[in-house]
């Protein structure tokens, strides 16, 4: 199984993009850091009890389910699209859903565009190896207006293009356009059309049939999200695991219950996926909340108690 | 080809040729796809017999001497060497190879092995003889060939008469019982042709059995107990020096020597 | 005494197939053999103990299923709607004709640039000298995006053509457009056009034929063969009387003149493009992605070649130009009878290889998006479907088919122009 | 007829040539402007010249070697009065991120063994490669790859000794079963024993010996190369792997035997047919469906096999060119002697063949550490791949011509030098005949 | 270098000096940069001479001769030959080089066309031949140096006498009225080597002006009119051959001859 596997080689497996502002980059010291990448170390901090022990793969669109299927890596996050086929057809167990996403499109203000029914005859920056490419065509042909679509590999290049006016607009993930926009040297130059294509619900996933492990991803995920609406903070978890009046924060921090051992693991595995990076608030904050580079709003990624869809099942 | 002189005694008391056979060669053919290069040869060679063969560029020679340390493989027909049937079989090629001396016409020396070691190199991974052994050997049969001093040297460094006198030691240093030669002369410069022959015509006063194709018709006459002389693949005549030169019996015979003598 | 008798057949032994070199080599042939089918099994058995495992089996049905994605560039009609096999075969295109392209300039560069190495005038030696060191030094993948970047960062975007004082302008009295996207140039156009021929229904090979364009090529092919006929008839002259008439316009005359009336009974004229919304239109657009990447590969393997050149060159010796001269040939004479014909036995076989580098180097296509071969069936259609097996195994047929005909070609060649030796 | 004997008397002194032709003049009338045609191009090149360095320098001259983020350097170039898209260079990214584009991810503090051991690799292929470097260095090379080895990835000493051990399992099991059984035999042993060996009992045995001796360094996983080193590291060892798989295949296209030669003939034009992307592709999506079951190796390993049969490929063809090159006379100078085939391949063709043939392996090993850049689309981070990554740190978001420049620049170097020593090899052997 | 022994009669008949000046060359220099090859030649060459010219391995003699036909540019002085001065006119170039026929020491025959193309390449293309003409003249001097039958050959299956006789055979088919020789026989074997001075004897009786690098003194003795030696870029001496030969005058002369013949 695969939790006995990443025991014994005492080191996690986790699929991520080669690079992707926000989501997971190496620094100049080679620590991998992100949005996705917290999640793996959350994962690896419930199981092995260590955050800093993950093994990162960098993985293309086009090696990341091989890479997966193979068992090369344990898990993907890699913001890839939670869908019917890839869930089905490719047969792997998506877990949850980390971050709540839609393809929009970046235009330049000066093209005066305001709606992407406007944009007939537009050249398009894709990033290809993700489903953006089908929406896209989708989108245009529902439409029937043409458009010309210049694929590119990697989110830099797009940029690039896309700075230079080699296309007039840039579409992919509403997140991956708003992260991409915070770096230029005039952000306020361009626009995020209204319309979003399509429900991009991004989210970690694993291989089909090993259920248990399945379990664990999906559950340090949801504590993660748990913790945030229950107030739990990597600031007041070493106070509140001293035992709270909050049965729900206990049995999360296993001072109350026995949710570690139903999971294989120990009874703190869930308060040490939060001390990892914080819980899931803590986490968007850090990495591509408004206070960074990036500055993403929660938007549909607030927590159901604040309009957004954030929702997790209850430990209990 | 000019008559070349010998200009020492040859001391004939150990070329002795005995009863024993050490080739014997019974119809043999051989083809080069169709092209039918042997036929039917028959040949008997005895211990110490020095035979030259001679004919007409394409007349088989080489083909022939090929045959008996099997470089090439004949298709009918038996070849005897020593006691030991060639036929297929690996480890009775091998134990002709190693019984049978071969130089070349263009000595096929090894260029990246010191003269040293092209003479030690067969004794020690065929016979497996001790390197110092080997070595011992081999510095015996260079100063037979009188170039101990370039032991050391790379055949690249040498003239070509030294290097077929190198090819010769190589050969001697496997202790052969039979030494074929294959023109070894014909590459060289007229002064070299006489050290080689020198180094020839000492490897037969001390009763070694030997075949060779050559076109010096002195050392023929002087050193041969017999010379075959072969035409379109067969042997067309064949008899002692003395009879074979002076009173050759078929036409073709005496159409090539008086082409080869004549002029 | 011609008996031939058959030597007394031995019995077999077992050691004979070891021993024996009539068995030895059949031995080792079988035992060959049989290891290559071992692993061949061994290798087809885990795949399908795999496959089984993942719950995939190999099937080329996916092939058919509407692919769902557009290429922006593509020789043939193609939409989203068409098959994975459509898209693929609009990639295989799209890779011929990059690496057509791309050999045709790489040639022109290479015999550029390697007879300029070998030029007298020091300077433009050393310039071209650096310029064959620094292709050949770093990997082609850097190159091509090196390229790429240099067109999108240098080039003007269609928006520096719009306003009142545009920052840039086209070319050529407003007939070529020089933009980052691309560029695009006029594109021939027929009035009274014959139509087209449409092939293959609706299958995924269809393809129209223009009967224009059939026309035209009828109409040339014509004038080249009576052209040729001219030449001819001059050569004959040349051996009977010596002297050789001048036959050029007559030559030049004969392809142009029918091509020019054709033309116009078709009622040619040249589409040119112009700013219309985001985009030039009209005309036609050469991207980037394919500006880029023949550009790239062309550079690239132009370093090579003139090194081939210039050792074709080098090769013939210097006596031969020497002897020419002496014998009072002119120079331009002694180029293209004494020295190119040997030059080019030399040159052509490494050239050759040269052009099947450059075939499978155009698979760095997807660095710079141009939809190829390894972009749409190996890339795409793979990630859509999740068939690695299939996709990279034909796609690496295909390569492989390409491969193996340039080869062909070139042994064929060999085999024609070696040098008569003794 | 008029008398026409003459003779000299005195002989004439040397004289110097016209003024014209030699000093800086005629130097640049010769090589510059002998002729309209020259005089334009010389005048066209140094303007090109002039426009490319013009452009490059005021850019490239750059003080922005302290940055942290491309921001800062937009402002040090602001500061400066320095404005707009070619401002200059923001070269704090290089200072920033060169020891990762060397290295990867490989622990900083480890940095030495990889610094040794690509020395050790210099060292290991001196003799073979430089005739002036001292023979005793020679017992070394046979050592190198597992001493690189075990410095590279690390851990127990007993792994790399136990694999070399095979080696000496193979040569004993050769000496021991062609003693009783003859030479064919004796290859098949000295084949299958180092194979049984590695396959069933090196691991027990190192581990054993792990156990008892624990001695070792710590551990790399080889996902933690990256940058430079990985490039060298699956060039080097795509080199040193396919050299032996090359003359296999080599002498199996040579051979007579029609199977084998069919078997070799359609690997090589195989592997040459398809461009190494695809190899890629399998090695990144295939080869662990290719594999029993359960078997993983991690993608390096992956793209080191599929990059070693890629080289190995083309290494044959090469050897094949040493191999023809070879006269006919040395085959069957060793046949008469009475070497078997192996024999005469060890003691007389190979040493021959590989001699003639090591300008062909340098250049088979530039064109492979070239392509190893192609690994970063297979998202491996070679300095490509890295460059990739770096670009995708918020910091340095936007930064293209800096890092490119740089990976081609390090590329160019060991390129060229290599280029430069195939050179001299080959001027050498064509002159350098004992 | 040895002394060939030219066994027949030569016919002198022909060889008549006329007054007529071939080639005129006055106060020639040339220099290969900053090294002066060629110091102050003076030389006048009547219609229907032979020269042999001699000296020491770099003293000029190649280069002299190739200045006559332009292989080589000269730098200060006059060369006129046949009436044209050799100035960097092209016209005048190409109308020298038509006239005068150089063989090189390496033949440097085309190896890609046959003998016979070898032969009437340069008639169809620079004399504008028919080529039905230009085959029979090149049959009739492939005949003259008496290898007609290998006219549809290619070079590479020629010994090198052979290919040098074609050489020169090509060179006649321009109809020249001077022929160069650069050590024509100095790459060739001694068997070769007779063939070709044989060829080079019958065009000197044809009454052809001939100029001659070579070290065959035979050939000097009895077919040059005037024998001139070079050292260090100059003339030293130049004499009728029998008086060069018995009695040469300088001390370098003198030295070098001692070289060549004493041996
Ligand atoms: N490998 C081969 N394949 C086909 N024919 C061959 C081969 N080797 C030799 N021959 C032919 O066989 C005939 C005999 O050749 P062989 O070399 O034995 O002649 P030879 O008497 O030694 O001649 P020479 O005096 O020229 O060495 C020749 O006609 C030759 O062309
Ligand atoms: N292209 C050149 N550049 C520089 N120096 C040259 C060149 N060609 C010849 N030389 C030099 O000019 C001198 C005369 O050369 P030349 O070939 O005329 O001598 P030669 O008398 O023909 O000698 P040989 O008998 O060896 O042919 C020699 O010292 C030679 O080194
Ligand atoms: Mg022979
Ligand atoms: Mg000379």
């Amino acid at each position: 199984a695969t939790l006995d596997d990443v025991k014994a080689r005492g080191k996690l497996n986790c699929g991520v993009t080669t690079g992707l502002v926000g989501f997971a980059a190496p620094d100049a010291n080679g620590v991998w850091e992100g949005f996705d990448v917290a999640v793996c170390r959350a994962v690896a901090a419930a199981v092995l009890g260590d955050p800093m022990a993950v093994e990162f793969v960098p993985t293309t669109g086009k090696t990341r389910f091989t890479a997966l299927a193979s068992g090369e890596i344990d898990m993907l996050a890699r913001n890839t699209t939670w869908t019917f086929s890839r869930d089905v057809d490719l047969k792997f167990d998506f877990v949850g859903v980390n971050y709540y996403d839609g393809q929009g499109f970046m235009v330049p203000k000066e093209l005066g565009v305001s709606s992407a029914k406007e944009l007939d005859g537009a050249t398009v920056c894709i990033q290809t190896g993700t489903t953006t490419e089908l929406n896209l065509a989708d989108f245009f042909r529902a439409n029937n207006i043409s458009y010309e679509p210049v694929p590119i590999e990697t989110n830099a290049e797009a940029q690039q293009q896309y700075l230079a006016g080699a296309c007039d607009v840039y579409t992919t993930d509403a997140s991956g356009l708003a992260a991409t926009r915070a770096t230029f040297e005039d952000p306020s130059a361009h626009v995020l059309l209204p319309e979003i294509i399509s429900k991009e619900p991004l989210g970690p996933l694993v291989r089909h049939g090993d259920n248990e492990w399945g379990d664990i991803v999906r559950w340090t995920l949801n504590a993660l999200i748990s913790a945030e609406e229950l107030g739990v903070t990597s600031a007041n978890i070493g106070e509140l695991s001293a035992g709270t009046n909050n049965p729900e924060v206990n049995r999360l921090l296993g001072t109350e219950g026995n949710l570690g051992e139903m999971l294989g693991l120990d009874a703190e595995w869930a308060k040490r996926a939060i001390m990892a990076g914080g819980n899931y608030g803590e986490v968007f904050e850090k990495n591509i909340g408004e206070a960074t580079p990036i500055g993403l709003a929660r938007g549909l990624n607030a927590q159901w108690t604040d309009g957004g869809l954030l929702y997790s099942p209850p430990f209990r | 080809m000019s008559e070349l002189a010998i200009d020492r005694e040859i001391d004939r008391s150990k070329m002795q040729v005995s009863d024993e056979v050490a080739i014997q060669i019974t119809n043999m053919n051989k083809w080069y796809g169709s092209f039918h290069v042997l036929r039917d040869i028959n040949l008997t060679v005895n211990k110490g017999e020095r035979i030259v063969i001679a004919g007409p560029s394409g007349s088989g020679k080489s083909t022939m001497i090929r045959c008996i340390n099997r470089l090439e493989e004949h298709q009918q027909g038996q070849i005897i060497v020593d006691g030991i049937e060639l036929t297929s079989d690996l480890k009775n090629i091998d134990k002709v190879r190693s019984e049978v001396g071969m130089c070349f016409q263009h000595f096929n020396l090894f260029p990246h092995l010191t003269i040293l070691e092209n003479c030690t190199l067969a004794p020690i991974w065929v016979r497996k003889t001790p390197r110092k052994e080997a070595e011992e050997t081999a510095m015996h049969f260079l100063e037979k060939v009188k170039i101990p001093e370039q032991a050391d040297k790379y055949p690249g460094q040498l003239s070509g008469g030294q290097q077929q006198r190198v090819a010769i030691a190589r050969s001697l240093c496997m202790k052969p019982k039979i030494m074929l030669f294959d023109e070894p002369t014909s590459a060289l410069d007229p002064e070299m042709i006489k050290e080689v022959l020198d180094t020839m015509i000492e490897l037969a006063e001390e009763g070694m059995t030997m075949l060779c194709v050559t076109h010096e018709m002195g050392f023929a006459r002087q050193v041969a107990n017999r010379v075959i002389f072969m035409d379109q693949g067969q042997i067309v005549e064949q008899n002692e020096p003395e009879e074979f030169f002076n009173n050759p019996k078929s036409e073709r015979t005496k159409l090539f020597l008086s082409q080869i003598l004549g002029h | 005494m011609t008996t031939l008798t058959d030597p007394p057949r031995e019995s077999f032994k077992l050691s004979m197939l070891i021993y024996d070199t009539r068995y030895r080599s059949l031995t080792i042939q079988i035992v060959a053999l049989i290891g290559f089918l071992l692993l061949i099994g061994w290798l087809i058995g885990n795949t399908a103990q795999n496959l089984a495992d993942l719950g995939k089996e190999p099937s080329f049905g996916f092939l058919a299923e509407p692919a769902g994605y557009d290429i922006n560039q593509r020789l043939l009609d193609y939409n989203s709607q068409d098959s994975h096999l459509r898209a693929g075969l609009i990639g295989l295109l799209n890779t011929l004709l990059v690496a057509v392209l791309g050999c045709i300039t790489a040639t022109v560069l290479g015999v550029v640039i390697g007879v300029l190495r070998l030029s007298k005038n020091w300077l433009v030696a050393r310039l071209m000298t650096i310029y064959v060191e620094m292709f050949r030094n770093v990997p082609v993948l850097l190159w091509i995006v090196f390229t790429m970047a240099i067109l999108i960062e240098t080039l003007p975007a269609p928006r520096a053509f719009r306003g009142e004082n545009p920052e840039a302008s086209m070319m050529l009295s407003d007939s070529v457009a020089v933009t980052n996207r691309g560029v695009y140039i006029p594109e021939p156009l027929f009035s009274n056009s014959l139509g087209n021929v449409h092939l293959f229904g609706e299958s995924a090979i269809r393809f129209d034929v223009s009967l224009d364009l059939i026309a035209f090529l009828a109409v040339l092919m014509a004038g080249f063969w009576v052209s040729a006929w001219i030449k001819r008839r001059a050569d004959r002259i040349q051996e009977e009387t010596g002297d050789r008439p001048t036959t050029w316009w007559q030559r030049i005359a004969v392809v142009v003149v029918p091509t020019g009336i054709l033309l116009t009974v078709l009622g040619f004229h040249l589409g040119y493009p112009e700013l219309k919304g985001f985009n030039f239109s009209g005309g036609i657009h050469l991207r980037n992605s394919l500006i880029a990447l023949w550009l790239a590969l062309s550079l690239y393997t132009a370093a090579f070649i003139a090194e081939i050149v210039r050792a074709g060159i080098m090769a013939i010796n210097k006596g031969q130009t020497e002897a020419a001269s002496a014998l009072g040939l002119s120079p331009r004479r002694t180029m293209s009878l004494v020295i190119l014909p040997q030059a080019l036995r030399v040159i052509i076989p490494p050239l050759i290889s040269n052009y099947l580098n450059l075939t499978k180097n155009s698979s760095l296509a997807i660095a710079v998006g141009y939809m190829d071969l390894t972009g749409t069936l190996m890339g795409i259609t793979l990630n859509q479907t999740g068939r690695e097996l299939e996709t990279v195994l034909m796609g690496m047929l295909v390569y492989l088919t390409i491969s193996l005909s340039i080869s062909a070609v070139m042994n064929w060649y060999n085999n024609r122009v070696k040098l008569v030796e003794r | 007829m008029s008398d026409i004997s003459f003779v000299r008397t005195e002989m004439l002194p040397e004289q110097d040539p016209p003024a014209s032709t030699v000093g800086l003049i005629g130097w640049l009338r010769e090589n510059l402007f002998s002729g309209w045609f020259n005089s334009i191009l010389s005048l066209v090149s140094i303007y090109v010249i002039y426009v490319i360095l013009s452009g490059l320098l005021s850019w490239a001259i750059s003080p922005t070697w302290g940055a942290h983020s491309l921001n800062e350097c937009r402002e040090i170039l602001a500061g400066l009065g320095r404005e707009g898209h070619y401002a200059g260079a923001c070269w704090g990214v290089i200072s920033e991120r060169w020891l990762q584009l060397m290295f990867g991810f490989y622990p900083p503090e480890h940095y030495w063994r990889v610094i040794l051991a690509f020395v050790l690799v210099g060292v290991g292929l001196a003799p073979v490669l430089f005739d002036k470097a001292p023979r005793a260095l020679l017992w070394f090379t046979p050592i190198f790859p597992f001493a690189v080895a075990w410095l590279l990835w690390g851990g127990t000493i007993w792994g790399p000794l136990v694999a070399m051990a095979g080696f000496v399992v193979g040569y004993f099991a050769y000496r021991f079963v062609s003693g009783i059984a003859g030479g064919l035999l004796g290859i098949i042993a000295a084949f299958a024993a180092p194979v049984i060996w590695w396959l069933f009992l090196a691991g027990p045995v190192a581990g054993a010996l792990g156990a008892i001796l624990p001695i070792g360094i710590e551990a790399v996983e080889s996902r933690q190369f990256g940058g430079f080193m990985l490039s060298v590291t699956i060039g080097i060892t795509a080199i040193l792997i396919s050299l032996p798989l090359g003359i296999v295949l080599a002498l199996g296209r040579q051979s007579n035997l029609f199977i084998v030669k069919a078997l070799c003939v359609g690997f090589i034009e195989f592997i040459r047919g398809v461009p190494l992307i695809t190899l890629l592709f399998v090695a990144s999506t295939l080869l662990n469906i290719f594999m029993p079951p359960g078997t993983n190796f991690d993608i390096i390993l992956r793209v080191i096999i599929m990059v070693t049969l890629f080289a190995a490929a083309y290494m044959a063809e090469v050897i094949r060119g040493g191999l023809a090159a070879l006269p006919k006379g040395q085959y069957e100078g060793a046949d008469s002697l009475g070497l078997n085939y192996w024999q005469a391949q060890r003691l007389i063709i190979m040493p021959q063949a590989l001699k003639i043939s090591i300008p062909g392996i340098v250049s088979t090993f530039i064109g492979v550490f070239k392509d190893t850049t192609l690994v970063s689309i297979i998202g491996l981070l070679d300095p490509l791949g890295l460059s990739n990554a770096i670009r995708a740190d918020t910091n340095w978001n936007g930064i293209v011509w800096e890092i490119y420049g740089f990976i081609a620049l390090v590329f160019f170097i060991f390129c060229f030098s290599m280029s430069r020593y195939s050179m001299y090899l080959e001027r050498k052997l064509q002159t350098g005949h004992h």
